[in-house]
């Protein structure tokens, strides 16, 4: 159902997986590392995962997700490690037998993957700095506090 | 005093320079640890984007601590 | 852009081609044959497309999703001829800098494409009859007609 | 009179038992063509689920035919 992975994310294998003869739907969304983000160039990228519980959590966020827009299958994998542009970062593929059960659980297992499993994301610049996402506040804090 | 292990993520750790430790605190709530350990995680807002998880599993800041409990201290999380 | 196809869609070979160091987002849509509709055993299906309006059309199609949710890259391809239970029947794909785009491009593409290109679809069912999907009005019609 | 030709489609084709024909109409409208083409297609419904091009593009049903023109008749269309 969810995976941490720290090698290459394969997306034609996964599609494979969830093959099924009932099923007239599958989408699928990839977050790929794009070379800019918020103005910045970036270079690469780290995901940091905290597995356990980004696997118990990610496991309720897919059967939230068949529950809510019933589907046949859903999965999704996301990359750890050191990534550079062009990347796949996250890949989520949902099955149904129609096709609106399966964007609209595909749309909620990214949105949810995002905001509620521990990963983080640290960015590498062209001008050398780096930082991690969504962290602006507790950084500045974090400067403010010395 | 409870002795709690904290444990520290991504810009946390970083800002810590540690990983882990084992304190003897007198909080009760997730959120008093957080407070406790500010010197080292330096982040002013627990009840902001930041989440907590007590021995495994996601709690609230107002979730209470026991002693042994090990306390996961996690910055605003940003997968995809 | 869009293209019509009477061998098997390669997925994996479609997603490359819109690879983009500016992309952040990939959605892809896959219509796949499934073994029932409307309460019928299906064995297997044909498509048959007037591809040169089935071109034009889908083109502008295409053009649409990307003014009315800005992305990158958007294609289609859609099959024609005998197709059986599992094989996709049409794909999908879109990328962009950001995912709500990407999803409702490519949501957007494949609405259109099922309404608006004049592709027909004949079901061949388990039981030895055989129908052309939403035609039912015309052939009921078409036999009180005789 | 024209000349027109009309081009029947999927399960309009398999009616007619023909892709194509040359006939003289009086039609002034593609609707007309619709009607006066009905032995052949046998849909009632010109103005529901059913679409015509004239030469090649899209048309509405009370768009004007011409001598000379190739009438497409589409039955409901079912893609995806």
């Amino acid at each position: 159902m969810i995976s941490i992975s720290s090698t290459t994310i394969n997306p034609d294998q996964l599609r494979d997986a969830l093959v099924d003869p009932r099923a007239g739907a599958y989408c699928s969304f990839e977050g790929w590392v794009r070379n800019r983000n918020e103005g910045h160039d970036v270079l690469s990228l780290e995901y940091e995962a905290y597995e356990p519980l980004a696997i118990t959590e990610g496991k309720k966020v897919i059967a939230e997700a068949l529950q809510k827009f019933p589907g046949l299958h859903a999965q999704c994998v996301h990359r750890v490690g050191k990534l550079e542009i062009g990347e796949c970062a996250v890949w989520v593929g949902v099955t149904s037998a129609h096709r609106d059960e399966a964007f609209q659980a595909c749309r909620y297992i990214i949105d949810e993957v995002k905001h509620r499993l521990p990963i983080w994301k640290k960015e590498y610049y062209v001008n050398g700095d780096s930082g991690w996402v969504n962290c602006e506040r507790c950084q500045s804090h974090a400067q403010s506090a010395d | 005093m409870k002795t709690l292990t904290v444990r520290y993520f991504a810009v946390f750790r970083e800002r810590a320079g540690l990983a882990e430790e084992v304190l003897e605190l007198e909080a009760s709530t997730a959120a008093e640890v957080f407070a406790a350990t500010r010197h080292r995680h330096g982040s002013e807002e627990p009840l902001g984007h930041c989440k907590v998880a007590i021995n495994d599993e996601m709690a609230s800041w107002d979730s209470p601590v026991a002693d042994g409990d090990i306390i996961l201290l996690f910055p605003p999380v940003a997968g995809g």
